[in-house]
């Protein structure tokens, strides 16, 4: 009786065994990075016509409210109507073909449809109002739009980045003067101020705060 | 397979108007990428995402019924009532939740149609004023108008000019389901066509002589709600009012009478006729005990007792009613009379002698069915055909649409401009909710073309209707008319009546064999008179004797079924004179045993993908001069059988008790005689409890108001996003909703069975029973106590649904859930939509708790009780439903809770319900109540 | 050192382990021997130690059951605490069962994983192979390798000594394959 | 053999038998178990079984690709019987899995003989049986391709599976049982995969087993290791078995409804899964011996044994019908009384004298000497059993859903065509996995049969 396994066919089949190891790994990896949360900060947006927050709100300063107008009454911050968009551009720019989407839609010739930056399921719901009102600004999802020419996301958005922040609010609390603030920071004491935010606020427990119901239903 | 109707293109209008979701191709392997329309202008008072409330009123047979229509972002999406109008005072029926789904069904009428063919409006107003200029030079003779009963004041206004310009013009009124036997016994009583208006809650005695006054009435939402107020045990206590009800088919009256009487419908004439000679003293003694009861608490009562007869009876009956109740004191008390809300037109039987006579050149039907619920006898159809020139205006391309020349499709009412009146008189008027979707016409502006104003908009002609009214300040009355949804002070005024000298007392001559069979036609409590037949949430809803869905049958009592070896689905041929048809048996409990009863509107020919070949058509028995019922019906089974869908296959409460009920007198001496072991203490638990510093959410079902008229299961179903599943579906036992009313019959007693409802949502246990078995975390508490469903998570393994004592969860066995366009638009948007595989139930309308959270939370302050209501609660006719905090010392909820009667279903198993039942408190008359 | 040693041919067990145990005595302590099937006296012949592989069950089955109740009680009670039908959180008896499950299978997998890896396998080509009749040490034959690498091992002596065993055969069998 | 006259006169007990016919050595147990796989040509029968098991294994194939795109929907189960066929069949598979562990782990500690040449195709049924019990639960779900959900995995929702729940033990319990079955299956096989190779004589074949026997060489300290590795499996083995069947009883026994909320559960479906797992023991046992002619390895007395196995667990199994009976009525509870009528006397009262005639009736015909000796026999008896077993789950599922606490819903369930392609696929996809192992692997234990045959030599000499 001879090896019925040569030295090469050895070490072919531990080459087949780690290959099939090594497989197998990498489709675990897969597996998981398809079920795991959008990498952040994602690309930025092309939208269908170039509109740049940096511009709008970082270099000529406009309230965020002034566009997404309902973001305090309402669970959806609001999109600006075209009219909102034509109360300047009826001036500025009137004639630059850059905006000439706008003034079609406006027209009523063919829609303007934005595409959407930051997007949760169907069965996630958001409310705006009630993040604004009680200490959460702007940047704290959507990072510092005013620097963005165009936006971009810059969040996770997985249910994970969200529950850390409804397990721990307190981080990220700030005052109502400072909601829009784009450059607001943590500062250094944030936990004794946070704490004392979630106070004045009256902010839910925690078990409200991560009970299911509170964005699914 | 499902039958549901199939997909239809998506109107343009949905991706203009909403910042609706679409599909892009490209980029992102994850998820599409969403898109954002935003307006061109925000319309003013609309931010985008949160619902708007509109008032308007819906109509029926020409009576109004007040409501507020919830509008997402343009799109009208759910029905409740408008608490100004006192028709509703809040609530609604079944019908009016379902008629929502009418708006949106995409198989209404899209396009004018010339024989069939798709045409323009303009080629038919060109047609018309030709035509019409022809008939001027006669004075309009041959113009012939069909209209459903209606009670609009612009349209009395409309057919006024009209009638100037063509003085011979006719109008006719066809309605399946009229009244008109109610004015003539008022005729017959007090010298003028009159209706009564009903003062249920200054009633301590009511007999109901074949009367669906809780249901099937203009006006049987209030009636509800004033009868449930004199029937509270806490609130009317020892004077808490009796019900007697003498009906041939149980109807949700019947089955909230203390005693009830089941009688052939003929033999309640005679039974009036008895009383009122004992009440006058003209007769002498003797008669059923339910007979001697009702007399003597008559005579006790007068002026606090009521008689109310209904539409199935004739005119005699309504005499007798107008007579006993006059004779008793009543009228000024308990009943008022008022001018007939709805409009006075010819009838449809002459309209056909007419059109057989050839005098009929032109005729408009305008929102009428005649070739389908016209009596077998006119033979409608056959005399259509020689009507010159005919045009239909209709929702649907129905029956008489495909026999009319012309066809125009119609507006619905929630997208037009009308005005209407409510039973008691009340004036409302009625306001567009969207631009009409299928491009339909107001029946005002199709009049219009009539009367010569060509140009005029549904919209001016309502105003200028009431611009006379409203006088100078006609901007701010307006203004008030719409918010309100009521014009104020125009409820009509009673009218002083006096009885005439007794008409000779001649008893009908009904041929009275006590073996004869006879047959009833009744509304059907869901689709009416055929009208809902395509609205699937209607057609799904069970019925609630029967709890059947779908289909219409022969329903008959048991004694009937042993005589002729029958059983349920048994297919059995009816015939009266030489007309018949086929229908399959349903055995009801407490039917009169000589007679069957069929419910109307089935059978439909051409109402759409939902409604069309559903059940029988009992029209093809119906005659003009036996509309409600007939003597003389033969039987005969044919041995085959036909599948009837029930949600409900047993009946008996199996000594279990789930409805726990007892009369007044065991009440008042033992108030907690309800509660078991389980309810005076918690059975004891190795747990500790969870804590609720918070809200804890409950609920309170009053079985002593709730009369079973399953207005909370579609209620829900419309708030929910419920979807229907299907005949097939229904009989394999997967119906959706998530509030069911169920029905027990307790042991069969003298005046038949005594039949109990209980609505059945979510119990919201404590210690749930579903959410310790779920692998995955999708059935969980959350903080404030809802169990919570978590669709996202649902694997669907069932096993909550297995373990939940009370079955009130639903799982989507297929795709239940269609993207039909129009559907879709109706859906709420802040319910998720399930998918198959995926378990649901209720969860106490997590979104209205959220909604209202959130308002509060802004505000810095407590939700107030009272601020969040369910679908199910609002909706409720008798406010049965009652939800709130239990952790509020002061919410209503917690009061109920916390009355002797409350009691939790199945509370021995210790799952801690946060929903509980108040027990049933019936008031029979008993041996030792003085006279 | 000139191969792996010598290999011994036998027709039954008694006469495989009177060839141990006479080796044994002969001083040989590098013994191997062959058997289709376990032969009952052999490893006491062969004065095997004990076997580890009991030990490396008992730390699977520990490392199994004590990891899958941490996991439980971190995830029910710590991580994501979540209300379960009013259930106490920490519902330890409810999580006996998945414990007793993974520590049956961590025992289980070291077991297997342990009989592997101190019998070396898996391993293809050894030298024992290069004998033509050891094709039978799966059969009916049994096979006694005295190793080279024995202090008293020398290629004549053992050799002779083995065919007075009454060997049916002897192999010389040469170094492990590189 | 001193035979009294009565003894003569009587058929001579099948358990007097000897555990081993015929005179046989090492070789020839070799040759002739290594013959079925290696030297036995592909017949017209050998084809026409994989025909018949592979055509309902497509069925099995298509019925779960129209379940995948309908939904579960396709089943006639509804509300309230919203468990039906899938979990009947899980049970049903879960608990033929049984038997072939309990002859391999149970009678191993047991030091029981006649184990020898049946536990490895009992060790071949268990694991397929399981792999088809395993597939059940999945197909149940509303959406399968979630069903990972109940493992415990870091996921960016930062959800655990929800530990109370029987069915995440159960998810534990299925994989463990098939993890540590097919170890225990391997390793018995590893000397008799070296057998093969070294038997075999095509060089593909070689290369095959010579890679699925890892090189074993027979060497005594592999036997040393592996004899103290399999008695341990064999120990972990039996209370897993056990901790199984327990946790498939836990999936009713911790419901709270009338007639699955009960503290006999978890013996009752051990006994019933062993019932029913000597059952199809039985099934497969009586053919295979009959096709290969193993009338020498496995005897009568072996099938008398299983026989008398089953007839015992027959009676535990009666027992437990009496004694729900009797809890249900001493209890008192209205709603476990109602439960225990409704299944003697309701709508599928049939399915409940049948699983009693099955189970109860048909298994005494084994204290007939003559039944227990012929093979025909005791195979009718053991299609019956298994018919009896199969109903038996089904009728606790349908009684205990179908009319509950609420007498408003309750109602029935009928099963459609996929209900049934479901079960025959499985039956199909089961028989064809055995075939082919028979005609892959050595379907006895040649390693043991030699040692068997050893004791006995010796014994006898």
């Amino acid at each position: 009786m001879a090896q019925l396994f040569g030295s090469a066919a050895v070490l072919a089949v531990k080459l087949t065994g780690i290959a099939a190891v090594v497989l197998a790994a990498v489709a675990l990896l897969a597996w998981h990075s398809a079920i795991a949360a959008r990498p952040s900060p994602g690309a930025p947006v092309q939208q269908p016509l170039p509109f740049s927050h940096k511009h709008h709100a970082g270099d000529d300063g406009i309230d965020c409210r002034y566009c997404h107008a309902s973001v305090e009454q309402a669970a959806f911050a609001g999109m600006p109507s075209l009219h909102t968009c034509m109360s300047c551009h009826s001036q500025l720019y009137a004639d630059a073909p850059v905006l000439q989407q706008l003034r079609a839609a406006f027209s009523g010739t063919q829609p303007l449809a934005w595409r959407r930056v930051d997007d949760l399921p169907g069965f996630v719901y958001f409310d705006h109002s009630i993040h604004v009102n009680k200490g959460v600004g702007c940047s704290t999802c959507h990072g510092e739009v005013d620097r963005m020419p165009l936006t971009w996301r810059v969040a996770p958005l997985s249910m994970q980045w969200c529950i850390d922040c409804h397990r721990a609010p307190e981080a990220q609390l700030r005052p109502q003067a400072q909601i829009y603030d784009m450059r607001w920071r943590p500062p250094a004491d944030q936990p004794a101020r946070g704490a004392q935010l979630h106070t004045a606020y009256a902010i839910h427990s925690t078990r409200l705060l991560t009970a299911c119901s509170t964005c699914h239903r | 397979m499902l039958d549901l109707p199939p997909l239809i293109q998506r109107r343009d209008f949905l991706r203009l108007m909403s910042a609706a979701l679409a599909l892009a191709s490209g980029g992102c392997v994850r998820r599409p990428a969403a898109r954002i329309v935003p307006y061109a202008q925000t319309p003013s008072g609309l931010t985008p995402g949160e619902p708007q409330f509109y008032a308007t009123a819906l109509t029926q047979g020409g009576y109004a019924h007040g409501v507020l229509v919830r509008s997402d972002d343009g799109r009208p999406t759910k029905i409740e009532g408008n608490p100004a109008h006192p028709a509703s005072l809040g609530a609604t029926g079944p019908i009016e939740q379902g008629r929502i789904l009418e708006l949106w069904n995409p198989a209404r009428s899209h396009a004018p149609l010339q024989q069939g063919l798709a045409t323009t409006w303009q080629s038919f107003t060109s047609m018309l004023a030709a035509r019409l200029a022809g008939l001027q030079s006669r004075g309009g003779a041959g113009l012939y108008l069909l209209t459903g009963a209606t009670s609009s004041p612009t349209l009395r206004r409309q057919w006024q000019r009209i009638a100037q310009r063509y003085p011979a013009a006719r109008w006719h009124v066809h309605e399946a389901v009229d009244r008109d036997a109610v004015r003539a016994g008022a005729m017959r009583a007090f010298g003028a066509a009159l209706e009564p208006v009903y003062r249920f809650h200054r009633a301590r005695i009511v007999a109901a002589l074949d009367a669906d006054f809780l249901a099937a009435m203009p006006g049987a939402v209030r009636h509800a709600r004033d009868f449930a107020r004199a029937r509270s045990p806490e609130q009317a206590g020892a004077r808490m009012n009796r019900l007697y009800a003498a009906e041939c088919m149980p109807s949700v009256t019947g089955a909230a009478a203390d005693h009830r009487l089941p009688l052939r419908t003929a033999e309640i004439l005679e039974l009036a006729q008895r009383l009122e000679a004992r009440l006058a003293g003209n007769a002498a003694d003797g008669g059923p005990p339910w007979f001697d009861a009702l007399l003597a608490d008559l005579a006790a009562h007068r002026g606090e007792s009521l008689v109310v007869a209904g539409e199935a009876q004739p005119a005699e009956m309504h005499e007798l009613a107008c007579r006993i109740n006059a004779r008793l004191g009543n009228i000024g008390r308990t009943v008022d009379f008022i001018a007939p809300p709805p409009v006075a037109g010819e009838s449809l039987a002459a309209l056909v002698e007419a059109m057989r006579g050839g005098t009929v050149d032109t005729l408009l039907v305008l929102g009428a069915n005649p070739a389908y619920d016209a009596p077998a006898d006119l033979e409608f159809s056959a005399a259509l055909g020689s009507v010159p020139l005919s045009v239909h205006c209709g929702l649907y391309v129905d029956e008489t649409a495909r026999l009319c020349h012309w066809h125009l499709p119609a507006a619905h009412e929630l997208e037009s401009w009308s005005d209407a009146r409510a039973f008691d008189g009340t004036a409302c008027i009625q306001q567009p909710l969207i631009a009409p979707l299928y491009g339909g016409y107001a029946v005002h502006e199709v009049l219009a073309l009539l009367s010569g104003e060509h140009d005029a908009t549904a919209h001016g002609l309502v105003q200028a209707t009431w611009r006379e009214t409203f006088g100078n300040d006609f901007e701010t009355s307006w203004q008030q008319a719409l918010q309100a949804g009521v014009i104020a002070g125009s409820a009509s005024s009673a009218v002083k009546v006096a009885l005439r000298a007794a008409a000779p007392a001649v008893a009908r001559t009904v041929p009275r064999d006590a073996h004869d069979l006879e047959l009833n036609f009744r509304p059907d409590p869901c689709i009416w008179d055929g009208r809902y037949a395509d609205i699937p949430w209607l057609q799904e809803l069970p019925r609630p004797l029967t709890q059947l869905t779908w289909d219409n049958a022969a329903l008959l009592a048991p004694e009937l079924a042993v005589e002729f070896d029958l059983h349920n689905e048994d297919v059995v041929e009816l015939w009266v004179a030489d007309r018949r048809i086929e229908a399959p048996v349903w055995i009801v409990n407490g039917h009169a045993p000589r007679a069957v009863t069929l419910y109307l509107g089935f059978g439909r020919r051409h109402a759409g993908d939902v409604g069309s070949g559903r059940g029988v058509d009992p029209y093809a028995l119906r005659t003009s001069g036996a509309p409600w019922f007939t003597a003389g019906l033969g039987l005969r089974s044919t041995g085959t059988r036909v599948p009837l869908a029930t949600v409900q296959h047993h009946h008996r409460m199996e000594e279990r008790e789930p409805v726990r009920s007892g009369t007044l007198s065991r009440f008042l001496a033992q108030p907690d005689f309800a509660r078991e072991a389980a309810d005076r203490a918690p059975p004891p638990t190795l747990y500790p409890d969870f804590p609720y510093e918070g809200h804890a959410w409950g609920m309170t079902i009053d079985l002593a108001a709730c009369i079973g008229c399953n207005a909370c299961t579609i209620a829900c179903q419309a708030e929910n996003n419920i979807p229907t599943v299907g005949k097939d579906e229904v009989l394999r036992g997967r119906e959706m909703h998530w509030i069911r009313v169920d029905r027990y019959e307790a042991a069969p007693q003298e005046t038949g069975p005594h039949t109990d409802f209980q609505p059945v949502p979510c119990m919201q246990c404590e210690h749930a029973p579903c959410e310790v078995v779920c692998p995955v975390e999708a059935s969980v508490h959350d903080a404030e106590g809802i169990n919570v469903q978590v669709y996202n998570r649902c694997v669907g393994t069932r096993f909550c649904s297995n373990n939940c004592p009370y079955k009130v969860r639903r799982f989507n066995f297929l795709q239940y859930a269609r993207d039909a366009p129009g559907l879709d638009a109706q859906r709420n948007p802040e319910v998720t939509v399930r998918n198959r595989g995926v378990m649901e139930k209720c969860n106490y309308c997590l979104q209205r708790i959220v909604r209202g959270r959130i308002a509060a939370d802004r505000d810095n302050r407590r939700i107030a009780d009272g601020e969040v209501v369910t679908a199910c609660q609002a909706v409720c006719p008798t406010q049965a439903i009652v939800f709130g905090d239990l952790n509020d010392p002061a919410s209503r909820v917690r009061a109920n809770r916390e009355l002797p009667r409350n009691y939790a279903l199945l509370g021995e198993l210790d799952t801690r319900p946060r929903t509980t039942y108040l027990a049933k408190i019936t008031h029979p008359r008993e041996p030792d109540d003085a006279a | 050192m000139s191969g792996y040693g010598l290999l011994a041919e036998f027709d039954s067990p008694d006469a495989l382990l009177a060839a141990v145990r006479a080796a044994r005595e002969a001083g040989y302590r590098q013994l191997e021997a062959f058997a289709p099937f376990a032969v009952e006296g052999l490893d006491e012949a062969l004065q095997l130690p004990r076997s580890r592989v009991p030990l490396l069950a008992l730390l699977g089955g520990i490392a199994g059951a004590g990891g899958g109740f941490f996991l439980q009680w971190y995830s029910a009670v710590v991580d994501f605490p979540i209300n379960s039908g009013g259930r106490p959180l920490d519902s330890w008896p409810a999580f006996v069962p998945a414990m007793v499950e993974l520590g049956i299978l961590g025992a289980s997998l070291a077991a297997f994983a342990g009989m592997l890896l101190l019998n070396g396998l898996p391993r293809l080509r050894h030298p024992v192979f290069e004998a033509a009749p050891f094709a039978r040490a799966s059969r009916d034959r049994f096979f006694l390798c005295i190793r080279g690498a024995d202090p008293r091992f020398d290629a004549q002596r053992t050799h002779a000594w083995l065919q007075q065993r009454a060997a049916l055969s002897i192999t010389v069998l040469p170094a492990e394959a590189p | 053999m001193n035979a009294t006259a009565a003894e003569v006169a009587r058929p001579a007990a099948p358990e007097a038998a000897p555990v081993l016919l015929g005179h046989h050595t090492d070789g020839s147990i070799t040759d002739r178990i290594t013959g079925i796989v290696l030297q036995r040509g592909r017949g017209a029968g050998f084809w026409l079984a994989i025909g018949i098991s592979g055509a309902a294994t497509v069925l099995f194939v298509v019925a779960i690709a129209w379940l995948f795109a309908r939904g579960v929907g396709i089943w006639g189960i509804n509300q309230p019987v919203s468990w039906g066929f899938a979990i009947t069949n899980y049970v049903w598979w879960v608990a033929i899995g049984n038997s072939g562990t309990f002859i391999s782990a149970f009678l191993l500690l047991l030091r029981q003989r006649w184990r020898t040449s049946i536990n490895r195709f009992a060790e071949a049924m268990t694991i397929f049986a399981v792999a088809m019990a395993g597939l059940m639960p999945i197909l149940h779900l509303g959406r399968p391709w979630f069903f990972y959900w109940l493992a415990p995995y870091p996921n960016a929702m930062n959800v655990w599976p929800q530990w109370r729940s029987p069915l995440v033990w159960d998810f534990f319990a299925i994989a463990t049982y098939l993890i540590v079955s097919i170890l225990f299956w391997y390793m018995g096989l590893l000397p008799d995969l070296a057998t093969m190779r070294d038997a075999a004589r095509r060089r593909g074949r070689q290369l095959a087993y010579g890679l699925a026997a890892l090189g074993w060489r027979g060497d005594a300290r592999h036997w040393h290791h592996y004899r103290s590795a399999y008695l341990l499996l064999g120990g972990v083995a039996a209370p897993l078995v056990i901790s199984v069947h327990s946790v498939v009883a836990f999936e009713f026994s911790f419901a709270n409804l009338p007639g699955w909320h009960s503290a006999i559960y978890a013996p009752y479906f051990i006994a019933g899964a062993l019932f029913s797992g000597l059952a199809m023991a039985l099934t497969i046992t009586i053919p295979l011996r009959a096709i290969f002619g193993l009338h020498d390895f496995i005897t009568a007395r072996h099938l008398a044994n299983i026989a008398k196995l089953m007839l015992a667990c027959g009676w535990i199994i009666t027992y437990t019908y009496v004694i729900e009976l009797f809890t249900a009525f001493y209890g008192g509870d209205r709603y476990e009384i109602h439960t225990a009528l409704a299944r003697m006397g309701g709508d599928y009262a049939w399915i409940y004298w049948t699983v009693v005639a099955c189970n109860v009736l048909v298994p005494q015909l084994i204290w007939w000497r003559a039944v227990r000796a012929s093979p025909l026999a005791l195979f009718a008896i053991s299609i019956l059993v298994n018919v009896g077993m199969w109903l038996e789950r089904m009728m606790i599922i349908l009684t205990g859903l179908y009319q509950d606490f609420l007498p408003s819903s309750w109602g029935n369930f009928t099963p459609t065509f996929w209900d049934w392609a479901i079960l025959a696929g499985s039956l199909g996809a089961f028989a064809l996995l055995f075939i082919l192992f028979i005609r892959f692997v050595p379907a006895l234990s040649m390693t043991e049969l030699r040692r068997l045959n050893r004791d006995i030599t010796q014994a006898g000499s």
